[in-house]
C-alpha cells in the first residue's frame, strides 16, 4: 500500500432507496452499495477487474437523470439520491435476467456451479418464473478442457468477460477471448492456460461456464462448509477458506483481503487442502514392522527411546503457539534445530507467488530466538553431522513438500541416528519408511493458532473438521517423552 | 366390556350370544358364497395389489439405451429426510451425459418410504414402485446398490424400467 | 474554364461541386473553387471557427442530429494536447448510400472539410474510418488524401501556417456496430468494434484514451460551405431547429432512387412525388421508411403530412436517421420487410450487453417461427415486449435500432402481422 | 503446413502502415487487410507471423477476425463475391438471386467451390440500395441485377 491510500479519504454522503451510505470518495457506486451490504444484482461487475458494464443488471435510477444506467459504471457523488426498487427498474433486471437465461442450458442438475450460481440465485429473486421462450436454443460447445484443471462450458456462459478480463489485466497472459458476434459469441481459448492464477477464473465466473476439474463433480456445494483459515502454501499467507463436511476437504478458494491477497491466490496454494482428508491419516502412533506401519502403543515407544538422546528438527511450518508450547515443554535448547524447505520458483512472481515456501519462518526464527536456540540451517546441518546411533532423533514433517529432491537428500542424512521419529499427519508419503515410528499431529486445519507471514503480519489459523488424530500437537508429544 | 347394557339389561346373556352368532354365522355365508368379498387374502399364493400411488421399494429408470437416467443431482440426497441416498458422481466421457453416478445406494432400513426423493429428481430418475416384500438377514443386504435398483430382474426382466419423460423437448430443444 | 465548372454554391452545399466533371482530381477541384477556404481559414483564430460552425446550428448528420458545434464544445481546447479528428464514414444503416455517393466524385471537400475542422479543434491527426465495402471508394479518397499531401494541404506545417494534420484513411471490415461513434473507435483500435461504456464520452476520453471528437461524413463535408457562405447563408435553409441541407438517400419503389440535396423540413410527399418522380409503376404508396432501417415505420397517410426534419418525424414517431427513405408500395408485404430488419439486426449485434445480444436473436426467432406457421397470435405482443425491454438497456442504440422499427411496425401494421401468422399457420 | 511472411511489396507496405498510427494496436486492421490480399484469408499461420510481428496476442487477433465479416478465418476463392440480402435488395429479388447462384454453381454460402474459382457470401447492406438488387464481386459493385445477369457475370470470372 503506498501512502497516499493510507491517508483518509473525503467520505460522501449519498441515498441508495432509503439507505443512507457513507463512502470514500471515489468509490465505485455499484461497490459502495455492496461494501454496504445491500444485495444488487450484478454479473459483469467485479471489484478487482475493470468495469465492463455489460451484464446490464445493476441498472439504477438517479433523481434528475433521465434513463436509467447502470450503477458499476458510475461513481459516487456528494447528495445523489439512487434507486433501484422502482418498478421500471425491477422490470428491467427481470427482463435482462430473461435475457440472460434465454439460451442458457438449464443443466443445472449436472452443474457444478450449482447453489452458489448468479443465474440461480437472481432468479429466485427476480425471475420470470413461466418464461416465454419455446423456440431452439443456440448451442455452443460443451465440456471443453481448456486447460490449468479449468473446465468451459461455452452455452452456461453468459458473456460477462470477468475471465477475459482477468487473463488481460490481472496475469496478463492473454488466453481467452470473446470471439463472434451477437448471440454467437463465446469464449474462446488460444491453445490453453498457461498461468499460476488459472483457478481464480472458475472462482470469478458467475455462472458454471468455468468450473474446476479438480473439484468437478466430487460434491454438490450445498453439502460444504467453509472454514476461514490461512494458506501456507509459501511466506504470502493468503486468507483462504476451505469447503469441507464429513466426507473429507474438497477445495480452497481466497478470501478478499485487501491487506495481503485482494481478492486472488495461487494455483499451488489450491492443492493445500489434499492431506486433509487423505486415507492415510494417522490415528495413533504407528511403527515400521515388516514394511508396513502398524499401530503401537505409546508405552513401546516410550520404551525404545529411554536411553536415548532426544534431538529434534522442527519445520518451519507450526503455529507460533506450537513452537511456544514445544519450548515449553522441552528445554534442551541445544539438540533442536529448524529444517527450511528450499526457495523454489521466481522470488516473487508479481501477483502473489513467493519463492519462500516456509509458512511460518518468521514466526519460528522468534520462538527459537526467544527459547535460545538456533534456528539457522547451519546448526540443522552441524546436528545431522553428529548424530550417532544413541541418538533418537524426531522430525516434524512439513505438511506440504514442493522440492523433493531436496527433502529426499535431507532424510539421507538423518540414518544415522539411532532411533527416527516423525511427526507427521499421514502415512502417505515413500520417505516413510526410513523412520521406525510415526506419531500423529494436527494439520493446520485442526488447530487454531497464528502464523507470520512475509510482512510480519500475523495471521490466523482455524480449526475445521478433523480427520484424524489431531488432539496432540508437536508440543504435547514432547511432553510425553521427558 | 357390555356395549349395550340396556339389551343385556332387557333379555340377559343368552340371548345376546344369539344376536352375535347370527351376524357371525351370516358373515360366514356371505364369506363362502362370495356375495361379500373378504378381508383376508391367501398371501404368498395371492399378492395385494396397492393403489399406483403406494410407496414402495425404489426403483432407478433407464434411458431408452438402457443406462442409468440419473445424473447424480444429488438432489434426492439432499432431501432425503432419513439421509440414506449415498451418491457418488463422476465424470463421463460422453459429453451429452457428463454426469453420471457411479455408485447411487439407498439403505432401505434407514428409509421411511417418504417419496421425497422421487418429487425432487429433476429428471423422473427414481421412482417408488409398489413393491412391498422385503426381507434380509445382514444390515448388508438392505443396502441397495445401483445394479439392483435399476436392473433386478422384477424390472422387465432385467432391463429395467425405461423413461423417456420430457425426453422428447429436452433432446429435441434443450429446454 | 467555363462557367459551368466554377461550383455552384446557389443551390447546392455538399453537392456544390458534383455537376463538375473528374472533380475528384485535385486540379479540377480547385480550379472549381475547392481548397480557397481553407486557405483562408488558417488565418482565422479557431475559436472564430467553432463559433460559426457552432451558429450555424449544423447537426449531426450520422443519425443522431447532436448539434456540431455543441460537441466541439466539450472538446478540450489545449491545441498542445494529443488529440484526435475522426471522420465516419462507416456508413452502413440500410438504405443508405449518401457517403458513397459523395465520396465517390468529389473526396476533397471531406478532405477539405477535415482540415478545417481539425485546425478549429487544433488536432494533430485525423482518421477516415470508411467501411470495409466501399473498396473503390476508399482508394479514391486515399488518392485524393496523397494528392492533398503533395499539395502540402496535409502534413507537417501546412502551408506555413505552423499547423501540423495527418490523415490516414482507414478500412473497416463489414460490421454495422463500428458505425457507432464508440464501436469505431475501439475497431480503429485494433480490437473488436464493441462500442464502449458511457461516460467517459470520447470528446473527454476517446481514441486511445485521448480526446477525439467522431463526427460524421456530411457534417464535415459542410464545414467548408459554412466557412465560405457563413452560418446566416446556410441557416436560411431548412427549419429553425433543423437548419441547412441533408443528402436524402432514397431506395425502394420510387422511379428515380438516388441521394438528393434538399433541404432540411421539406415535405415527404415532394420529395417522392417530385425529386423521385413518383412511386414506380405508378402503384399506390403503402408505407415509407424515413430514416433508414431503424426508424419506426410510416403509413402512407403519415407520409403525405411529414416533413422531413428532425423534430416533425420525431413528433409523429419516428426519426431522421441518417435520411435513408425507403419508399414501399401496395405489393410490399411488411412481414417481409420486418423478417428482414430483424435479421440484419441479428447479425448485426455486437454481443456485449444481454439485452441486444439475446434479445435480437429471439426476436428473430420469434418471427422465422411464425413463419413456418407455428406461430400464435399472442407472438406479437411477445415480439412488442421484447422489443420494450430492449430498449435503452445496453451501451449503445443498436439495441434501440431493432426495437424501434419492430414496435413501430406492430404498432402500424398489426392488422397485417396477424393475418399474415394466420395464413402461415393454415398453410402448414 | 506452410509458414507465412509478408512479401516483399507487402513488408513495406507493412512498414509504411505503421508509421500511420499512434500504436501499433491500431494498425492491426490494415494488416489483416493486406494479409488477407496476399494469401486470399487468414489462416492460423497467417494469425501467428502477424501476432509474432505486431506483438499482439493471438487470441485478439482471432477475435477481430471473427468479428468483421470481411475477414475470413477459413479457406475463401479466387473470386469472393457478396450478395446483398437487406431489405431494399430483398425487395427486388436479393436473396432470389443469392439462392439462384448458389443453386446455379452448386455451392453453399460461405463456402469456396471446388476449383476454388467462387465463394459466395450473403451480405447484409452493402451500402448499394439506389441500384438494387446489387452485389460485390471483387471489390466491384455490380448492381440492377436479375438472376441471369448474375450468373453472367460470375460464369466469366476467371
Amino acid at each position: 500500500m503506498s501512502e497516499v491510500e493510507k491517508l483518509p479519504k473525503k467520505m460522501i454522503k449519498l441515498k441508495w432507496n432509503d439507505k443512507d451510505l457513507e463512502v470514500p470518495e471515489g468509490t465505485n457506486l455499484l461497490g459502495a452499495a455492496l461494501n454496504n451490504g445491500i444485495k444488487v444484482a450484478h454479473y459483469c461487475y467485479h471489484p478487482g477487474l475493470a468495469v465492463a458494464g455489460v451484464c446490464r443488471m445493476c441498472m439504477v435510477e438517479q433523481q434528475g437523470v433521465p434513463r436509467p444506467f447502470p450503477a458499476c459504471n458510475a461513481v459516487v457523488a456528494e447528495g445523489i439520491q439512487v434507486r433501484n426498487d422502482t418498478k421500471q427498474i425491477k422490470d428491467a433486471v427481470e427482463w435482462t435476467l430473461q435475457f440472460h437465461l434465454l439460451n442458457h442450458p438449464l443443466d443445472c442438475p449436472i452443474c457444478d456451479q450449482a447453489g452458489e450460481c448468479g443465474l440461480q440465485d437472481y432468479y429466485m429473486k427476480h425471475g420470470q418464473y413461466d418464461s416465454a421462450m419455446i423456440d431452439k436454443k443456440v448451442h455452443k460447445k460443451k465440456v471443453q478442457d481448456i486447460g490449468c484443471d479449468v473446465v468451459l462450458d461455452a452455452e452456461r456462459c453468459i458473456l460477462c468477460a470477468r475471465c477475459t478480463r482477468f487473463v488481460d489485466d490481472v496475469t496478463k497472459t492473454h488466453e481467452l477471448g470473446i470471439v463472434n458476434r451477437g448471440d454467437h459469441a463465446e469464449i474462446s481459448v488460444q491453445k490453453e492456460l498457461h498461468n499460476d492464477y488459472a483457478q481464480n477464473l472458475v472462482d470469478i465466473c458467475p455462472v458454471g461456464a468455468l468450473t474446476s476439474k479438480d473439484f468437478r463433480f466430487k460434491q454438490r456445494v450445498w453439502f460444504l462448509e467453509d472454514v476461514e483459515s490461512t494458506c501456507i502454501g509459501c511466506e504470502t499467507g493468503c486468507s483462504v477458506k476451505i469447503s469441507q463436511n464429513k466426507s473429507g476437504a474438497y477445495r480452497v478458494r481466497p478470501i478478499v483481503d485487501s491487506e495481503v491477497n485482494g481478492f486472488w491466490m495461487c494455483d499451488d496454494g489450491r492443492k493445500i487442502y489434499k492431506h486433509l482428508s487423505t486415507p492415510g491419516r494417522l490415528v495413533g502412533p504407528m511403527v515400521f514392522k515388516n514394511s508396513m506401519f502398524l499401530p503401537v502403543a505409546e508405552s513401546e515407544i516410550k520404551e525404545k527411546i529411554k536411553s536415548k538422546n532426544i534431538k529434534f528438527i522442527l519445520s518451519a511450518g507450526l503455529s507460533n503457539e506450537e513452537y511456544q508450547s514445544f519450548f515449553k515443554e522441552f528445554k534442551n535448547i541445544k539438540n533442536i534445530t529448524l529444517y527450511q524447505l528450499p526457495k523454489t520458483g521466481a522470488e516473487f512472481d508479481g501477483i502473489l507467488k513467493r519463492a519462500d515456501k516456509n509458512c511460518n519462518l518468521r514466526g519460528a526464527q522468534k520462538a527459537f530466538k526467544l527459547a535460545g536456540a538456533d534456528s539457522s540451517e547451519e546448526a540443522m546441518k552441524k546436528m545431522l553431522d553428529t548424530l550417532t546411533s544413541q541418538d533418537a532423533l524426531f522430525v516434524v514433517m512439513p505438511e506440504i513438500v514442493y522440492d523433493h529432491d531436496n527433502y529426499a537428500s535431507f532424510l539421507s542424512k538423518i540414518k544415522k541416528a539411532g532411533l527416527r521419529v516423525a511427526l507427521t499427519t499421514d502415512d502417505m508419503r515413500s520417505e516413510f519408511s526410513d523412520f521406525h515410528f510415526l506419531l500423529p499431529v494436527p494439520t493446520f486445519l485442526e488447530k487454531e493458532g497464528h502464523i507470520i507471514n512475509y510482512q510480519n503480519k500475523e495471521r490466523k489459523l482455524n480449526k475445521g473438521r478433523s480427520y484424524g488424530a489431531s488432539d496432540r500437537n508437536v508440543g504435547d508429544w514432547a511432553h510425553l517423552f521427558h | 366390556m357390555i356395549l349395550n347394557k340396556e339389551l343385556y339389561r332387557h333379555h340377559g346373556h343368552l340371548k345376546g350370544l344369539f344376536i352375535a352368532l347370527r351376524i357371525t354365522i351370516k358373515t360366514m355365508i356371505m364369506n363362502l358364497t362370495g356375495m361379500e368379498k373378504r378381508m383376508t387374502i391367501n398371501y404368498p399364493e395371492e399378492k395385494y395389489f396397492y393403489s399406483d400411488r403406494f410407496k414402495g421399494r425404489h426403483v432407478l429408470t433407464v434411458k431408452e439405451d438402457g443406462t442409468l437416467r440419473c445424473t447424480s443431482c444429488m438432489l434426492c440426497a439432499t432431501y432425503c429426510p432419513a439421509d440414506c441416498i449415498h451418491i457418488i458422481a463422476s465424470n463421463n466421457d460422453d459429453p451429452s451425459v457428463e454426469k453420471a453416478p457411479v455408485s447411487f445406494e439407498i439403505e432401505l432400513l434407514r428409509c421411511v418410504f417418504c417419496g421425497f426423493c422421487e418429487e425432487a429428481c429433476p429428471v423422473d430418475a427414481i421412482r417408488l414402485t409398489g413393491e412391498y416384500e422385503m426381507a434380509g438377514h445382514s444390515e448388508q443386504e438392505w443396502v441397495m446398490d445401483q445394479h439392483y435398483l435399476a436392473y433386478r430382474p422384477l424390472l422387465s426382466g432385467g432391463k429395467g424400467i425405461v423413461s423417456t419423460v420430457d425426453d422428447h423437448n429436452r433432446l429435441k430443444l434443450r429446454l | 474554364m467555363s462557367i459551368a465548372n466554377k461550383a455552384d454554391y446557389q443551390n447546392f452545399t455538399l453537392l456544390s461541386y458534383h455537376h463538375i466533371p473528374s472533380v475528384h482530381h485535385l486540379e479540377i477541384f480547385e480550379e472549381a473553387g475547392g481548397y480557397e477556404m481553407m486557405k483562408k481559414c488558417f488565418t482565422l483564430d479557431p475559436e472564430k471557427i467553432k463559433e460559426e460552425v457552432k451558429n450555424s446550428g449544423l447537426r449531426g448528420r450520422g443519425g443522431a442530429g447532436f448539434p456540431t458545434g455543441v460537441k466541439w464544445g466539450f472538446f478540450s481546447k489545449d491545441r498542445n494536447q494529443r488529440k484526435y479528428l475522426l471522420c465516419n464514414a462507416d456508413e452502413s444503416e440500410p438504405g443508405t448510400f449518401k457517403d458513397r455517393y459523395l465520396l465517390e466524385i468529389n473526396p476533397h471537400i471531406l478532405v477539405e472539410g477535415m482540415i478545417i475542422s481539425a485546425f478549429a479543434l487544433g488536432t494533430q491527426r485525423g482518421y477516415i474510418y470508411i467501411r470495409g465495402e466501399f473498396y473503390e471508394q476508399a482508394m479514391i479518397l486515399e488518392k485524393a488524401v496523397k494528392d492533398a499531401y503533395k499539395r502540402g494541404y496535409l502534413g507537417k506545417n501546412i502551408l506555413g501556417s505552423g499547423f501540423d494534420f495527418e490523415l490516414v484513411v482507414h478500412r473497416g471490415a463489414g460490421a454495422y456496430i463500428c458505425g457507432e461513434e464508440t464501436g469505431l473507435i475501439s475497431s480503429l483500435e485494433g480490437q473488436k468494434g464493441r462500442p464502449k461504456l458511457k461516460p467517459p464520452f470520447p470528446a473527454i476520453k476517446g481514441y486511445r484514451g485521448l480526446p477525439t471528437i467522431v463526427n460524421n461524413v456530411e457534417t464535415l463535408a459542410a464545414v467548408p460551405w459554412i466557412m465560405r457562405c457563413g452560418a446566416a447563408a446556410y441557416k436560411k435553409w431548412g427549419t429553425e431547429k433543423s437548419p441547412g441541407t441533408k443528402l436524402f438517400s432514397i431506395s425502394g419503389d420510387v422511379n428515380r432512387p438516388g441521394v438528393f440535396e434538399l433541404p432540411l423540413g421539406i415535405p415527404l410527399i415532394e420529395v417522392i412525388e417530385k425529386h423521385c418522380e413518383g412511386v414506380r409503376e405508378g402503384n399506390k404508396l403503402k408505407a415509407v421508411i424515413p430514416g433508414g432501417s431503424s426508424a419506426p415505420i410510416f403509413t402512407a397517410e403519415i407520409a403525405k403530412e411529414v416533413r422531413m426534419d428532425y423534430e416533425d418525424i420525431a413528433q409523429k414517431g419516428s426519426m431522421l436517421g441518417s435520411g435513408a427513405i425507403i419508399v414501399l408500395d401496395e405489393t410490399r408485404s411488411i412481414p417481409d420487410i420486418l423478417k428482414w430488419t430483424l435479421e440484419f439486426y441479428h447479425h448485426e449485434s455486437c454481443g456485449q450487453c444481454t439485452p441486444c445480444r439475446e434479445g435480437t436473436g429471439w426476436m428473430e426467432k420469434i418471427f422465422k417461427r411464425a413463419e413456418q406457421g407455428e406461430g400464435k397470435l399472442s407472438d406479437i405482443e411477445l415480439l412488442d415486449k421484447v422489443a420494450f425491454n430492449m430498449r435503452g438497456r445496453t451501451i449503445c442504440a443498436l439495441s434501440d435500432a431493432a426495437a424501434m422499427p419492430t414496435q413501430g411496425i406492430i404498432k402500424a401494421f398489426r392488422g397485417e402481422l396477424e393475418s399474415y401468422i394466420k395464413i402461415q399457420m393454415k398453410n402448414r | 503446413m506452410k509458414k507465412f511472411e509478408f512479401n516483399t511489396a507487402n513488408k513495406k507496405k507493412y512498414q509504411e502502415l505503421l508509421t500511420h498510427y499512434d500504436d501499433i494496436q491500431s494498425a492491426l486492421m490494415p494488416v489483416l487487410h493486406l494479409a488477407q490480399e496476399q494469401h486470399s484469408w487468414l489462416s492460423p499461420e497467417v494469425v501467428a507471423h502477424i501476432s509474432e510481428l505486431m506483438g499482439i496476442p493471438e487470441i485478439k487477433i482471432n477475435e477481430v477476425i471473427s468479428f468483421y465479416d470481411m475477414f475470413y478465418d477459413h479457406p475463401t476463392a479466387r473470386n469472393v463475391v457478396q450478395v446483398c440480402t437487406n431489405i431494399t435488395c430483398s425487395m427486388f429479388g436479393g436473396r432470389e438471386i443469392h439462392k439462384g447462384i448458389l443453386d446455379h454453381f452448386q455451392l453453399h454460402n460461405m463456402r469456396p467451390s471446388q476449383d476454388g474459382k467462387l465463394y459466395i457470401q450473403k451480405m447484409e447492406c452493402l451500402g448499394a440500395c439506389e441500384m438494387a438488387p446489387c452485389m460485390r464481386i471483387n471489390n466491384i459493385y455490380e448492381g440492377h441485377l436479375t438472376l441471369k445477369t448474375a450468373v453472367q457475370k460470375l460464369e466469366v470470372l476467371p
